[in-house]
């Protein structure tokens, strides 16, 4: 117990300190990741509803193969291969070559990755809002912009939380891929930690813990807004 | 300026970060030593292992230190330098079971998938069944919880998990260089023939001047130059 | 691009793809039919089952699955070993076998995401329409297999499509148990070969047709009731 | 008493004693009592938000009464607790109950999953346990009558409103209940097929079956019904014969409620 | 021509010429046309599915007619393409036009995540650019004369039938359109309310609106329109002003549509 104590110390030689900047990391990867996903996936989910034939058949390529493609594919693949093809092109062109750090590629692939599920999850919730509530507000002639920001997307969100929330809790696990381009978050530092020390089953136990509280943390904050949007709706029993 | 690639996994002895996020360790040190033979400015890159020979040649990396093990296969994609250390594999097994090499029929031995270590089960161990991990640490934890009956693995790595379980311990070392290769090198790009030849001359005058055998009493109590 | 190495891997790659085949079946069953009775009682109570659910999905949820998986499996798994007459036992080969540790473990899993997803699905459905089955004289059991639970699917189709393909995607995790489905064989081939990219290539072509099943067996599932055109 | 009311001559198929019931603070029904016998058709009529959905809904216990009694063919519904806590003690009862009740509803909550005959035959099926084939048959007759039958196969959602007040309706009957509640079943029906509901609710009557209704429209309510209930504020304000109350209400309330049909 | 009816006197606000819609196969409207000038209270009415909801729909562009044209204030909706692929060419058109027409749902279609207030208010503060404080009080006034003023506050779902429909009328009376377009707006209405909401319809038409509203009372049209129209599967089979149909139908189906009334 002792020596557990002193592994987990927060200044070195003990590693708490390295497990809570991994944390940190995990958070912002996560966060930006989510940030991009989310915006792709609103962008997604309405051009598959509204879209013509040409962009409907686009983002259905996008949805399924993204989402059909390992992660771990496509960070190599953006990540040594493209950084190889836009050095190609740079140097071709007279340019400096240019590094892609890992944490932008990171943040980019698991967004990208993000987009596609949220594109269908924010489908799914859309198809759910009854569709009269839709009508009353191009009714009272609103834009097209107005009726969603004020009534569809209000409507929408009770449906569309808890999928998303799944998605935010994946984007948080999911940063630890980018251990394979060397960027080091929760997951990698608690491997090292553990390699390191070899007390696999206590740096294994505490990183879980952190995961947990962050989620933890997470679950409330979605929970108030759940509770925000669903005011108005009667309980079912 | 020479970027050496370290795999992000530790692999105490050999490389390992601390938690002030220094690196540590047998080829930590030789590494500083090459370079200061070699009379190069080197950086350190943390590279997944699955990502390493990417990285090497998509350029981010110059050069493997990582304990990487010199294999006909690999040399069909990069080139290495000659051995810089080599350890013997061998065979774990509770105490409590009478097992050698000899007598593994009917029986399951753990091994991490394709590695040497597999190469070799396959190739001597007849009437066994192989069972393959991903990790190291993965057989000894199943060796730990009697899945398996035998693990095959380098005897230095092994040296921290028999210190933690006293009821395990090493029944045969194994040998057969047909197997195992000359040992572990520095991993290069094929046409970075200038800087192979570098190292070589680098390892060559460390064994020479005795700075090599320093680093290794440090880490070791044996010549982990290997025969 | 160099495929020379394929023919020789392929019938690992077959062992490999049913092994994915039947995890992913027996998760999605098996949890699926845990995350319904868990989406439920949160919205219909009783307080402390909706509570133990809660916890469930959270923890579940909270924590990495390679984490759950290595519990399941160095954890729990290696405290029979200890059990005194178990391995002369005919339990043995049963209990010394990842595939059902790691079904386990999957199985908790899409149990705590799809457990979250049902419960807003559940949540969602019209309170009207199961008014007029219980005002119909339908037991609780028949509201919600006849009504409840059709229309809570129906609604979110589309993210469970989504959630079992992230289910798919993370049956890779089992190889660290040693169960080496598609993508363990992919990454063993990347071990062995020293090719970098055509493994994974061809371990993501598998994987794109395996969900482009599961998408157009979703897809056809949820066009089947009619809905109003939104445009 | 007319030829249409047949009290004391059978027992009592619904009585319903001092209803109470209240919203938080809201009390929507503060009392109200009803007896309905076999044949009856009771119309319960009075303002928006009076509470006559509400009194609809306790009989059948998709709301549940805080105080009172409900009596189906001489069985009380068995409740525990008090107040905002009582709750029905015998869940088989309620359901045995309400497969006696049918009910339409002032929102006719279609399942929306379930094409106009799936809506009709899905009570027979499985609440009943009539075969498929016969329920379907019987949906199918009912769905002629109400003139429906060419929409059998459409989802409710692309119906029109009377439509969906029809397919409603339709629902209901199938299950042959011995008393129907029926919430405002004629709002969305134009004259003719209000006279065609009114002829479904006679046939009914005649076959001895009970008929609680909402209605707004008084005339209707004057050529159905065997009574007529006025319900005011969440009492009942005036109660008796349509002939007697239409003509010569004794509550001053009443007559200036009935007063407005401009 | 009645006092009601202004025809000839002003310009056409709405002018709908030869409407046609189809649902796939099915052929709704059938060239339907219709005038309706400032003031001017123009009732359709028809039996179940003859298309009524379907026409008030197209008029406002929530259903694409397949063929015709529809004029606002002499202003013609802008189409590209044609039957099924006929689409308005102008959003910004469509948007502008709507805002200038009301719309009273069968369904109500209330906001559910929005109290009936904010449901009354959303559209004068988010289309018509109306600040805040004013929206409210312009909200509060309209909801105190349809009696739901203590309602305010609460959310749709917890509204008996006739809140939820007056909760609509007045969303849709505050945006105070040139046109209003009503369907059965007094379903769900008892009959002193249905007094109510026909004084608000005479009110807004001396205000010089017009208001074009379905509905199945024929007593609540005579007494309100200025011209009724009887729409029978899809077609104009009979219009006039009330006094003189309703008397004097020149169409037998029409004479047996009202007939019929009980
Ligand atoms: N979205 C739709 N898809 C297919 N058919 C439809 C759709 N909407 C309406 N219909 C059909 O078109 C016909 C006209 O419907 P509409 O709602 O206009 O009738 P209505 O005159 O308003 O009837 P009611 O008085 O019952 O409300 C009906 O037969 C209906 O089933
Ligand atoms: N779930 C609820 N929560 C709170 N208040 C409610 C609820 N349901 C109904 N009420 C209120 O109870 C009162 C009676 O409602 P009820 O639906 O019984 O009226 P009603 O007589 O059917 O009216 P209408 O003729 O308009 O349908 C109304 O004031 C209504 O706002
Ligand atoms: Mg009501
Ligand atoms: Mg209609």
């Amino acid at each position: 117990m002792e020596n557990a104590l002193e592994l987990l110390a927060l200044s070195p030689p003990g590693w708490g300190g390295n497990l809570l900047r991994g944390l940190w990391s995990t958070f912002q990867i996560a966060l930006g990741a989510y940030a991009l996903g989310l915006a792709l996936g609103l962008f997604g989910a309405f051009g598959k509803i509204y879209g013509g034939p040409v962009l409907r058949g686009a983002l259905t390529v996008y949805t399924t193969v993204i989402r059909a493609v390992p992660e771990l594919v496509l960070i190599l693949l953006l990540y040594y291969l493209g950084t190889d093809l836009l050095n190609m092109a740079l140097t071709s062109m007279g340019f400096e070559r240019m590094d892609i750090s890992g944490l932008w590629a990171g943040i980019y692939v698991i967004g990208f990755v993000q987009g596609a599920y949220s594109t269908e999850v924010l489908r799914g919730a859309f198809l759910a809002v009854p569709f009269g509530q839709i009508e009353a507000a191009r009714a009272i002639g609103m834009s097209a912009f107005k009726s969603h920001w004020r009534i569809i997307l209000p409507a929408m969100i009770p449906f569309a939380l808890p999928g998303l929330a799944n998605l935010w809790l994946i984007a948080t696990k999911e940063t630890a891929l980018l251990a394979v381009v060397g960027f080091s978050e929760l997951a990698l530092e608690t491997k090292q930690a553990a390699g390191a020390t070899k007390s696999y089953f206590m740096f294994y136990m505490a990183a879980a813990v952190l995961y947990l509280a962050l989620s933890l943390a997470s679950t409330g904050v979605f929970a108030l807004i759940e509770r925000h949007f669903r005011r108005g709706q009667p309980s079912q029993s | 300026e020479i970027k050496i690639g370290f795999a992000a996994e530790a692999y105490p002895p050999f490389t390992a970060k601390n938690a002030a996020g220094e690196w540590e360790g047998f080829e930590v040190d030789l590494k500083n030593a090459l370079c200061a033979a070699m009379e190069e400015e080197c950086v350190v890159v943390d590279v997944a292992w699955d990502g390493i020979i990417p990285a090497l040649l998509a350029g981010k990396i110059d050069a493997i230190v990582a304990s990487m093990s010199i294999t006909a296969e690999r040399m069909e994609t990069i080139n290495f330098s000659d051995k810089y250390y080599n350890t013997p594999a061998v065979l774990v097994a509770p105490k409590s079971m009478d097992i050698g090499p000899d007598s593994l029929a009917g029986k399951i031995v753990g091994v991490q998938v394709s590695t040497i270590h597999q190469n070799y089960a396959e190739k001597h161990f007849d009437g066994t069944e192989i069972k393959t991990y991903s990790t190291f640490d993965e057989h000894n934890q199943d060796l730990t919880a009697g899945r398996v009956d035998a693990v095959v693995g380098d005897s230095i790595a092994f040296a921290d998990y028999l210190a933690s379980a006293p009821d395990m311990e090493v029944k045969a070392e194994l040998n057969d260089e047909e197997v195992f290769g000359p040992g572990v090198g520095v991993g290069m790009r094929k046409e970075d023939t200038g800087l192979a030849a570098k190292f070589n001359a680098a390892i060559k005058q460390i064994r020479e001047d005795g700075t090599y055998d320093a680093i290794g009493k440090k880490f070791f109590d044996f010549d982990i130059y290997g025969g | 691009m160099d495929w020379s190495w394929l023919p020789e891997y392929l019938p690992r790659f077959a062992e490999g793809l049913w092994l994915t085949l039947q995890l992913l079946f027996w998760s999605i069953l098996i949890g699926m039919s845990l995350a319904i009775p868990i989406g439920l009682v949160q919205v219909t109570g009783p307080r402390p089952l909706a509570w133990l659910a809660r916890a469930f999905t959270t923890v579940i949820r909270g924590t990495p699955l390679l984490i759950q998986l290595w519990l399941i499996y160095y954890g729990v798994g290696s405290l029979f070993p200890s059990i005194p007459g178990i391995r002369e036992s005919f339990l043995w080969p049963v209990l010394r076998d990842a595939f059902p540790y790691a079904v386990l473990a999957f199985s908790l899993s899409v149990a705590g995401y799809e457990g979250e997803i049902m419960r807003g699905a559940f949540r969602g459905v019209p309170k009207g329409e199961l008014e007029a089955a219980r005002a119909i004289g339908m037991s609780p059991f028949q509201v919600l297999r006849r009504v409840w639970l059709p229309r809570a699917l129906q609604n979110t189709f589309p993210t469970l499509t989504g959630e079992f393909i992230l289910t798919l995607k993370a049956t890779p995790l089992a190889a660290t148990i040693t169960v080496f489905e598609v993508y363990g064989i992919g990454s063993i081939v990347r071990q062995e070969t020293y090719k970098i990219y055509e493994p994974l290539l061809f371990v993501a072509a598998i994987y794109l047709c395996l969900t482009g099943i599961l998408v157009l067996g979703f897809r056809y599932l949820e066009n089947r009731i009619p809905k109003q055109s939104r445009s | 008493m007319t030829d249409k009311s047949n009290k004391n001559t059978t027992a009592a198929t619904l009585e319903v004693e001092d209803l109470h019931k209240s919203f938080g603070d809201l009390e929507v029904l503060k009392g109200v009592s009803m007896t309905a016998r076999e044949g009856d058709v009771v119309s319960i009529v009075g303002s928006s938000g009076s509470g006559k959905s509400t009194f609809l809904r306790c009989i059948n216990l998709l709301e549940l009464p805080t105080a009172g009694t409900i009596r189906l063919s001489g069985e009380d519904v068995k409740f525990k607790g008090s107040g905002k806590d009582r709750v029905p003690s015998d869940k088989k009862q309620v359901a045995r109950l309400r497969s006696q009740l049918g009910m339409v509803f002032q929102s006719f909550n279609l399942w929306q999953h379930r094409t106009v005959l799936q809506n009709v035959m899905e009570g027979q099926v499985q609440v009943l346990g009539v075969p498929k084939a016969e329920a379907r048959e019987r949906a199918e007759g009912i769905l002629e009558r109400v003139g429906l039958y060419d929409k059998r196969e459409q989802y409710p959602a692309f119906l029109s409103g009377g439509q969906q007040q029809r397919a409603a309706i339709a629902r209901a009957v199938a299950m042959e209940p011995k008393v129907m509640l029926f919430d405002e079943p004629t709002s969305a029906l134009d004259p003719e097929l209000v006279g065609e509901v009114l002829k479904v609710i006679r046939g009914l009557a005649e076959e001895g079956r009970t008929m609680i209704l909402v209605t707004h429209e008084m005339r209707f309510a004057r050529d159905v019904s065997s009574e007529v209930v006025y319900l005011h504020e969440g009492r009942v304000e005036e109660r008796g014969a349509p002939e007697t109350i239409f003509t010569n209400p004794s509550s001053e309330r009443f007559a200036s409620f009935i007063q407005t049909t401009h």
